[in-house]
């Protein structure tokens, strides 16, 4: 008897030539979402801290300025993270007894520095440097998106190639006043495409060394 | 004259493909359209004889080869020179040249891909299961023995008369086929 | 197509044992499958899958350690990897050059060889393809070749050969398979109407796609085949022309040359058909198939590898003379280093087996006895294999400054990883033979049907 | 490593030692702080070296912890711990695309931490300079060292430094991979068991009282050349307090017969300063003045300086080089001739003789041609007062005196020649000192034999027998100071680690006598001791620290008032003002005569051989250095041992190979070594460099060499005549880093003479029509597919900046300071002799050595050869995955984190200058292991990880450091203010680099030189660096250059260039 299958067999042998092309797209579609997913990017992912910082607190409720505590920001690669003195100039005053500062106190009495847990973590061979994003007009908010509505800290950008590289080809798209710089929320944003390309200008960006490699990896 | 709903046709068994290609032939004179002929190997003329015209797989393949071949110039080019142009080797970002080979590859990868599914898809295949292997005997198509099936679904398909004719061509068997 | 001239050849030898008819092919072919294995295909499979756990030895140390073990320099920068690969694509042509352009040729000869000449091509592709990715520094990385969506915004780097490579070696082993199928679909029918076993039944039956030997499915099938045939003759050109070109495109002298993609394509047809020789011989004879493939076929091998081997000799002649007339220093020196210098060995090596041992065929008796073909068909793969070492090893070991020109000398993980890599062709061909019909079956009938008119 | 890193772990260092950086003045920033009770306690606990690696673990700080796991880059952690490496074989065995793209991608969690109280001066992310200085044999060369947050990273020149003038030499290159050494000894040993220093105090206070009451009797002190001034009042107080005591020296690479020269002629020791600034025909009667003298940075550059033609002015001085074996002044002499060692005192009494010194008598030396002589001659007579007639440090007496007498003579002295005061602190006679001492040693005179650094157990002659005297019964208490736990340490009583001087303070004298402040920038990684601190002991001042010792001298000097004025100058300056010697009027004292003491040295006839110092690793003591150890030796390219060089002619007689091993006798004692043959070697003498088969150097320099101080004669420490040597049978792997020395008649090295250069600037273009000079790195307009600009880019737009070099070979030396420059400016690796022996060294930056001419008397020729930039480059074209691409400023960027490779770049590079990691190479140095060796990398540079290729990048992170400072203002980079490490480096500012878009930049200037070509330009690579021709100034009678390749030893080679000659022969 040569008659082998059952006759259902002729729609599901069909079914499978497509259901397998279907699949195969299926699974590459899903790992290029997952590659972009906050799994893996850790984007808005809180992270646990010595002490529970509040950015917003200190920004908007206390309008303190981004450079009291990241001091180097303008003058260096690294934006700098403060000292314990610093956290204690205000703090030997004021919650001076908190025991949610306890862990301060003591790196102040001990000598031995508080363990933050980082937030924005490059790669090792990228070579991010903060002064000259500053010194070119581009804000804080551009990268660590409204810090100053961040109860904790998150990351707000994937830090993806792909996204530095959206802000390296198009400046103009992050591009703001100097003085807007440490400034958060649209206002603080040059209000048309027209005065940020004026911006570029005054600030001298120079776009096509920004697609570079090197500018990024060495 | 109504056709019986239990039968899918009727299969007549040959000993030559020139056998076969005879009855073919007669039977297709004999107005017989819904049938189709069974030999172990291509035999020559058969699918003529059948009344079966051209097939249009070239041309599918022919569309095949020029959606790969676009396809891959465009995403070259884009890739070069929209995408992300880079300086290499001071060369110009559409260096045509080193374009070409990638491009013939790719046509002749989408021609070959429209040509295996084309001739699937046209011949309705996969399809494992189909009333003619209810013949046991049907086994030696794939050996040595040839058949002729005219289909129950044939206007001019009659069970006694289309039997008839079939005995008619001096088979070495006549079977009824269930669908 | 009931052309008499053409069924028996000039030199008077029938492309088929007269005397068989439908039946009796069918059932010998199948039941190659169908019947137990003798003792040699154990033998051989047991040879074939020890070397194969070889490759996986070395592969695992390479991974883990580094490309580091192996012999490859500055400026060696490329060595045995580059020449198993060139060596095994190239055995890999013959395959193709027989099922397509033989086809197209109207070759009959070609019908009881070119089933296995494809699956071998199938495998030696399948080795060959192993190489370009073992020998990356970081192998886990590969898929950056391919152009797919990512995170990066990055795309590879069109303009280089190895890129074209990639194309065309991955285009190259999907088109064999497709036409490889193709030519299996109506022979799985055959063994799925043949066989008692249920579960074979399924397996060759869901394989076979329910083939039912219909006239109109015959026709668009030889439409098909024909087209695949059409479409596969310009590939098996373009393969081996690109590989040519990763050297070609490159400044090396000894690389940097316009002869190289014919002098490539014609040294690959060269080792496939010494291949497809080698495997030939022993298999005609353990599984008594001289009835199929005759002595015409070998002899008809032979011829071409006459030819094709020719062509390569002229090939040498050609660079050497370029080297002179061009008046380059470079290739000047390179020519003069590869008869004289360190490597001489190498060169004359292939001249030996590439372009004088394949003359011997120019005798008729040579062609038709199977120890001299099988003896030669070896000489020649081992030739073309030194070919390629020659080729990468000595252009590079010493190219426009002095002061880098280093010896490349090779370790011991060398040739494990290339054993090794014969281990998985063998391995896979003893499968093939044991499991799918070695020859064309529906072919054959055909053949027979011809021959009875 | 990303600078993250390196900030986030020298935060943590800091961190671990905020309070002691801040209150301690005296180290500088970043300076680290150990709870000594935890390491004393462990340390009683502990026994051998197994149990810890440094205080830091020791002392378990937190910090340190995480810094070390900071410190590694995930990148190439990844594949370096087997863990991730199984990982990704599963992902290789899934053979899944997919899986493998996001397999590794999520990153583990970080910590950062910051300071407790931030000190002022540091800003992290941007490093600090501290001048401090290095001394070698004594004398001190000044050096700018590179702060990344408390971690030396890098050392430069001091430009305020006359020894220096901003360049260094090879050595100071390296020196801060010593600082790092793992192996370095770290911490106090009594009889091979590990102590602690207050053991050792109270061990030496039970002595003391003794000897004090024996006005010092038995106690000795051995040191090296000594130079600084502190130390040597300490001694004299000690001496004064100790009237019996005895203060020995001893340097194995040291000045005597300089000194004995100079009190043979004067009678009194002066030191020699040339001016080479102001020479124009300068005669080396067997001195390599380019290298290894004291001040030799300085001489190169003066001496280059006025050879330089590609500035426009076509004048150069004339140099005459009479050398027993190949050396950097022989190679850029103008004319060189080998003669043997005894043949130089004939050649310097003709020379004196014939210039009208009455004295030096009419001796005719064998093998010099009268022509030559004359030639020489004439020269120095028509430059009276412009020339330099210099002896070597090896020669004897005699020839230094008549050199003096014949500069006299001239009335060289006070122009080219300044006599001063000598720099040391007590110059004598060292192997006299070290003599006696051995006899006391022998006699039971030595109680205490205290020796402050130096090595004597390995570096005296063996024939001395200080090692056997030392471990006799009779020297009471041996105690020795050194880095590390080496030879003498190991027959000593007592071993005290020795601190770095990167990491202790102290102050020294360069070869003028300017002195300088040393000033730690770390402090001791490993708890080392200074010698001051131990004199300090001795003389009952213990714990006194270093920093006050120093400070009481210097207050002595300029006494109280605005000392802190002057000491911050000095400190900063890194000179002490107003310290240079002061001239001495001399009078020529010297009858000519050959005293008693040279007559046996060259008695008797039969072989000659020389000893050298080793260009490498001096006299051992940088055995244990990696970088210098796989540095290829200037002129033969020998890396990771020594052998003994032979003239092609011995080889020739004596049917010798390389490699073949040979039996040395030299006065009866034995030595097997292997041979090398050097074109250019003097016949009848042969040639072996000191320094090598250290037994306990460490895990880089254990057994690496063959020791020649066993055969080192002690009566004179240069030379011996009547050696034998026999062929034994035997062979030795030597591994070199060029295999070939001739250009095969290919347009590599470009050269000519003055006069052709004053006849017509463009004289090369004769030779070479193919290149245009104006432009030479656009050679000639070739048929294109792309009809726009022949193939170049041309949506490429005018950048302010386009970067380009220019390597002057007239004034390149070939001393390898700028190899170890990159190597320590760029994390490159090495590899050891096996993978070298592969061809896999990874150094960026090689210097080649083709030979031209006769093989006995080769005209040499360096090329600095590194990755040239090319626009139109191979390498670009054939990357699979574009991990090597092109910038807007004209820099070939090579991408490791993109690439995955397939070597193509490297095939497709005509000059092979791209290096490849084969292997995990971090894992060499022991990087994985030893963590220390991590505080080393420059964080502004990616740690390469296996199977991605690497190469030049201009030094881009200093590019891009300057461009983002410019940038921020919006100003152009001015000229200078970018430099590549290797042109920092350059003793002879051969490098230059800068913007070519600047048509007044230095490089741009050069570019347009008619001497300026592309090497191999004719492939129209377009080459971003190119190089200048090498320019000889010959005397007019003599021959100018020789043409011609020298041929190859290889039978092989010489019948394919046979084959060659014959082709092009049919042609013409």
């Amino acid at each position: 008897m040569p008659q082998v299958f059952h006759p259902s067999m002729n729609t599901f042998s069909k079914a499978t030539i497509f259901g397998a092309l279907f699949v195969l797209i299926a699974l590459a579609f899903v790992a290029d979402r997952v590659e972009r997913s906050p799994y893996v990017t850790e984007v808005d992912v809180f992270r646990e801290q010595p002490v529970p910082f509040s950015h917003e607190h200190h920004v908007s409720g206390l309008g303190i300025d981004c450079r009291y505590c990241h001091t180097t920001v303008e003058t260096s690669a690294f934006a700098g993270l403060p000292a314990t003195e610093v956290c204690m100039s205000c703090h030997s005053q004021i919650w001076k007894d908190s025991p949610m500062l306890e862990p301060v106190r003591e790196s102040f009495r001990t000598g031995k520095p508080l363990r933050w847990t980082r937030v924005h973590d490059l790669p090792d061979f990228v070579y991010f440097n903060h002064s000259i994003h500053i010194a070119k007009g581009i804000g804080c908010e551009s990268c660590h998106g409204r810090v100053d509505q961040m109860p904790l800290m998150r990351r707000a950008a994937s830090l993806q190639m792909a996204w530095c590289l959206d802000c390296h080809e198009k400046p103009e798209g992050a591009i703001r006043p100097k003085r807007d710089v440490f400034r958060f929320g649209p206002e603080a944003r040059p209000v048309s495409h027209e005065d940020a390309l004026r911006l570029m200008k005054d600030h001298g960006v120079e776009t096509e060394q920004l697609l570079d490699c090197w500018t990024c990896h060495r | 004259m109504e056709v019986p709903a239990d039968v899918y046709g009727l299969m007549a068994e040959f000993e030559t493909g020139d056998a076969l290609l005879e009855a073919a032939k007669r039977a297709h004179e004999a107005g017989y359209r819904q049938m189709d002929g069974f030999s172990p190997f291509p035999l020559h003329g058969l699918s003529e004889a059948l009344g079966f015209r051209r097939t249009r797989l070239p041309v599918v393949t022919l569309i095949g080869g020029l959606l790969g071949g676009g396809g891959a110039y465009f995403m070259l080019w884009y890739a070069c020179v929209v995408s992300y142009p880079i300086n290499i080797g001071g060369r110009p970002l559409h260096s045509w040249p080193a374009f070409i080979p990638i491009t013939f590859e790719l046509s002749v990868l989408g021609a070959s891909f429209a040509a295996l599914f084309g001739m699937l898809a046209l011949n309705g295949l996969p399809r494992p299961y189909h009333p003619v292997f209810n013949v046991p005997e049907f086994v030696r198509a794939s050996r040595d023995r040839f058949f002729l099936v005219i289909e129950a679904r044939d206007p001019a398909f009659d069970l006694a008369g289309t039997r008839q004719f079939l005995e008619g061509l001096k088979p070495e068997k006549v079977f009824e086929v269930l669908p | 197509m009931s052309d008499h001239a053409t069924t028996v050849s000039r030199g008077g030898l029938p492309v088929l044992k007269p005397g068989h008819t439908f039946g009796s092919v069918t059932d010998k072919i199948s039941s190659i499958v169908q019947t137990r294995q003798p003792k040699s295909w154990w033998f051989g499979f047991a040879v074939g899958f020890t070397l194969l756990m070889l490759f996986l030895y070395t592969t695992t140390y390479l991974l883990a350690t580094g490309i580091g073990i192996w012999g490859t320099n500055i400026p060696t920068g490329w060595a045995f990897p580059i020449i198993n690969f060139v060596w095994w694509i190239g055995i890999g042509h013959a395959g193709t050059f027989i099922s397509a352009i033989l086809l197209l040729l109207k070759q009959e000869w070609r019908t009881s060889i070119n089933r296995f000449a494809e699956a071998m091509t199938l495998f030696a592709v399948s080795c060959a393809g192993l190489f370009p990715l073992l020998h990356l520094g970081r192998p886990w990385v590969f898929y950056w070749l391919m152009p797919y969506p990512n995170t990066m915004d990055l795309w590879p780097q069109f303009r280089s050969p190895l890129v074209w490579d990639v194309f065309a070696v991955s285009t190259y082993a999907t088109v064999s398979l497709l036409f490889w199928y193709v030519g299996l679909i109506p022979d799985m029918a055959t063994l799925r109407d043949r066989t008692q076993n249920r579960f074979a039944q399924i397996v060759y039956g869901m394989l076979a796609m329910g083939w039912r030997n219909s006239a109109r499915h015959w026709h668009r099938y030889q439409m098909a085949y024909l087209l695949l045939a059409g479409l596969a003759t310009p590939l098996v050109l373009s393969v081996h022309s690109i590989v040519g070109m990763d050297f070609a495109v490159a400044i090396v002298p000894g690389w940097h040359s316009t002869i190289f993609p014919p002098y490539f394509v014609a040294g690959a047809i060269f080792s496939g058909f010494a291949m497809v020789v080698t495997l030939t011989v022993p298999l005609r004879w353990l599984y008594g198939l001289q009835d199929f493939v005759t002595l015409k076929h070998l002899d008809n091998m032979a011829k071409v590898m006459l030819a094709t081997g020719s062509m390569v000799g002229y090939g040498y002649a050609c660079e050497v003379f370029y080297a002179y007339y061009s008046g380059n220093p470079f290739e000047r020196y390179i020519a003069i280093d590869r008869m004289l210098g360190g490597y001489a060995w190498s060169y004359w090596g292939i001249v030996i087996c590439n372009a004088l041992a394949p003359q011997l065929f120019w005798v008729r008796a040579i062609r038709r006895n199977v120890i001299w073909l099988f003896v030669i068909s070896l000489i020649t793969q081992t030739g073309m294999w030194l070919e390629r070492f020659v080729i990468i090893v000595t252009s590079l070991h010493r190219d426009f400054l002095p002061s880098a020109w280093h010896m490349y000398y090779p370790t011991i993980w060398d040739f494990t990883e290339f054993l090794g890599s014969i281990g998985l062709f063998l391995t896979l061909f003893f499968l093939f033979i044991r499991f799918l019909p070695m020859i064309s079956i529906f072919e054959l009938r055909e053949l027979v049907s011809d021959k009875s008119e | 490593m990303s600078q993250h890193d390196g900030e986030r772990a020298s935060k943590e260092l800091l961190a671990g030692c905020m309070d002691d950086a801040q209150a301690d003045g005296q180290t500088a920033c970043g300076a680290r702080h150990y709870d000594w009770q935890a390491i004393r306690a462990r340390l009683s606990a502990a026994s051998g070296r197994e149990y810890w690696r440094s205080f830091e673990q020791l002392a378990d700080t937190a910090a340190f912890q995480d810094y070390l796991r900071h410190e590694f880059p995930r990148q190439a952690g990844e594949w370096m711990d087997a863990v991730g490496r199984r990982h990704f074989l599963k992902l290789m065995a899934a053979s899944l695309g997919l899986a493998g793209s996001m397999g590794c991608l999520r990153q583990p969690d970080e910590k950062i931490v910051p300071y407790v109280r931030q000190p002022e001066e540091v800003v992290p992310g941007k490093p600090l300079y501290f001048a401090t200085a290095m001394t070698l044999g004594g004398y001190a060369t000044g050096t700018l060292v590179e702060s990344q947050l408390g971690r030396p990273t890098k050392i430069e020149g001091n430009p305020d430094h006359p020894a220096s003038l901003g360049a260094t030499d090879a050595f100071t290159q390296a020196a801060v991979l010593s600082l790092y050494d793992p192996d370095r000894s770290q911490t106090v040993m009594h009889r091979e068991r590990i102590d602690t220093w207050s053991s050792f105090l109270s061990a030496l206070a039970a002595e003391l009282p003794a000897l004090k009451s024996r006005q010092g009797r038995g106690l000795r002190i051995l040191t090296e050349t000594v130079t600084s001034p502190t130390l040597a009042d300490q001694l004299r107080a000690l001496l004064e307090a100790m009237p019996e005591a005895r203060w020995h020296q001893y340097e194995p690479c040291g000045r005597d017969n300089v000194r004995a020269g100079a009190k043979l002629a004067f009678g009194e020791y002066v030191d020699t300063i040339y001016r080479f600034d102001r020479a124009d025909v300068v005669v080396s009667l067997d001195a390599d003045f380019l290298w290894g003298m004291p001040g030799s940075v300085r001489y190169a550059r003066d001496f280059v300086d006025r050879r330089r033609v590609a500035g426009g002015d076509a004048r150069m001085n004339r140099l005459f080089v009479f050398e027993s074996t190949p050396g950097l002044a022989g190679a850029i002499a103008d004319h060189r001739l080998p003669i043997q060692p005894s043949e130089v005192k004939p050649l310097a009494r003709a020379l004196a003789g014939r210039l009208g010194v009455e004295a030096a008598g009419s001796d005719m030396p064998a093998n010099v041609s009268q022509k030559l002589l004359e030639a020489v001659v004439s020269d120095l007579k028509a430059h009276r007062g412009a020339s330099i007639v210099i002896a070597g440090d090896g020669q004897p007496p005699l020839v230094h005196a008549l050199a003096h007498a014949i500069n006299g003579q001239l009335d060289n002295v006070g122009k080219t020649i300044e006599y001063v005061e000598p720099a040391e602190a007590r110059p004598e006679d060292h192997a006299a000192s070290i003599k006696a001492l051995v006899d006391d040693m022998a006699a039971g005179e030595v109680d205490l034999l205290v020796i402050l650094e130096g090595n004597p157990a390995y570096n005296t002659p063996a024939s001395l027998g200080f090692a056997k005297h030392l471990v006799n019964k009779r020297v009471k208490l041996a105690v020795h100071l050194s880095q590390h736990y080496d030879e003498t340490s190991f027959l000593c009583h007592w071993h005290i680690p020795a601190a770095h001087f990167l990491e202790s303070w102290g102050d020294a004298r360069a070869f003028d006598g300017t002195a300088s402040i040393v000033q730690p920038l770390i402090a001791p990684l490993y708890g080392g001791r200074t010698a001051h601190e131990l004199m300090s002991v001795l003389l009952g001042e213990a714990d006194q620290a270093t920093f006050e010792t120093l400070q009481k001298y210097w207050r002595k000097q300029i006494g109280e008032d605005d000392f802190g004025r002057f000491w911050r100058k000095a400190v900063h300056d890194g000179v002490v003002p107003e310290t240079k010697a002061p001239a001495r009027n001399v009078e020529l004292s010297f009858d000519g005569r050959t005293p008693q003491a040279e007559e046996q040295i060259f008695a008797g006839g039969g072989l000659e051989i020389v000893f050298t110092p080793d260009p490498t690793v001096w006299d051992g003591r940088f055995a244990n250095n990696g970088w210098l150890q796989e540095l290829a030796k200037p002129l033969t390219k020998l890396t990771w041992d020594n052998a003994v060089y032979i003239s092609p002619r011995l080889a020739e007689d004596e049917q010798l190979a390389n490699g073949d091993m040979v039996e040395l006798t030299v006065a009866e004692r034995k030595l097997d070594v292997p041979v090398w043959i050097v074109p250019g070697q003097a016949d009848g003498v042969i040639s072996l460099s000191l320094g090598y088969g250290r037994s306990r150097a460490g895990r880089v320099g254990t057994g690496v060499g063959f020791d020649a101080y066993a055969i080192r004669p002690t009566h004179a420490a240069w030379f011996a005549k009547g050696v034998e040597l026999k062929k034994t049978g035997r062979r030795y792997q030597l591994v070199v880093t060029q295999d070939h020395h001739s250009m095969q008649g290919r347009d590599v090295v470009q050269f000519g003479t003055l006069d052709d250069f004053q006849r017509d600037p463009n004289f090369l273009l004769a030779d070479h029509p193919s290149k245009s000079r104006e432009d030479s790195h656009r050679p000639f307009d070739l048929p294109s597919l792309y009809p726009d600009e022949k193939g170049s880019f041309p949506e490429r737009k005018e950048t302010d900046n386009a970067w380009g070099m220019v390597i002057d070979q007239t004034a390149c030396i070939g001393c390898n300071a700028c190899v170890i420059a990159c190597q320590a400016e760029n994390n490159t690796p090495i590899v050891g002799k096996e993978q070298v022996s592969r061809g896999r060294e990874m150094q960026w930056l090689r210097i080649d050595r083709y030979y031209v001419g006769d093989i006995d008397n080769p005209d040499t020729y360096f090329q600095p050869m590194l990755c040239v930039q090319c626009e139109n480059a191979p390498c670009e074209l054939v990357c699979p995955v574009g991990a090597t691409v092109h910038s807007s400023e004209g820099l070939n960027q090579m991408v490791y984190n993109r690439c995955v490779g397939t070597r193509y770049c490297s095939n497709n590079c005509p000059y092979k200058v791209r290096r490849f990691n084969f292997l995990n190479y971090e894992a060499f140095l022991h990087y994985d292991t030893e963590p220390q060796l991590a505080m080393l990398r420059n964080p502004d540079v990616t740690v390469r990880s296996r199977g991605v290729m690497e190469k030049c990048s201009f030094c881009v992170q200093r590019i891009q450091e300057a461009k983002i400072e410019a940038h921020k203002v919006n100003r152009p980079i001015a000229d200078g203010e970018v430099l590549t490490a290797c042109q920092q480096a350059c003793p002879t500012r051969a490098i230059v680099f800068g913007n070519l878009n600047d048509p007044d930049s230095e490089v741009a200037r050069l570019k347009k030189s008619p001497l300026n070509y592309g090497v191999l330009a004719e492939l129209n690579t377009r080459p971003r660096t190119t190089h200048l021709a090498r320019l000889r100034n010959p005397h007019p009678d003599l021959a100018a250059h020789q043409t011609g390749d020298t041929p190859s030893l290889d039978p092989r080679d010489q019948k394919i260039d046979k084959w060659l000659k014959d082709l092009e022969g049919g042609e013409t």
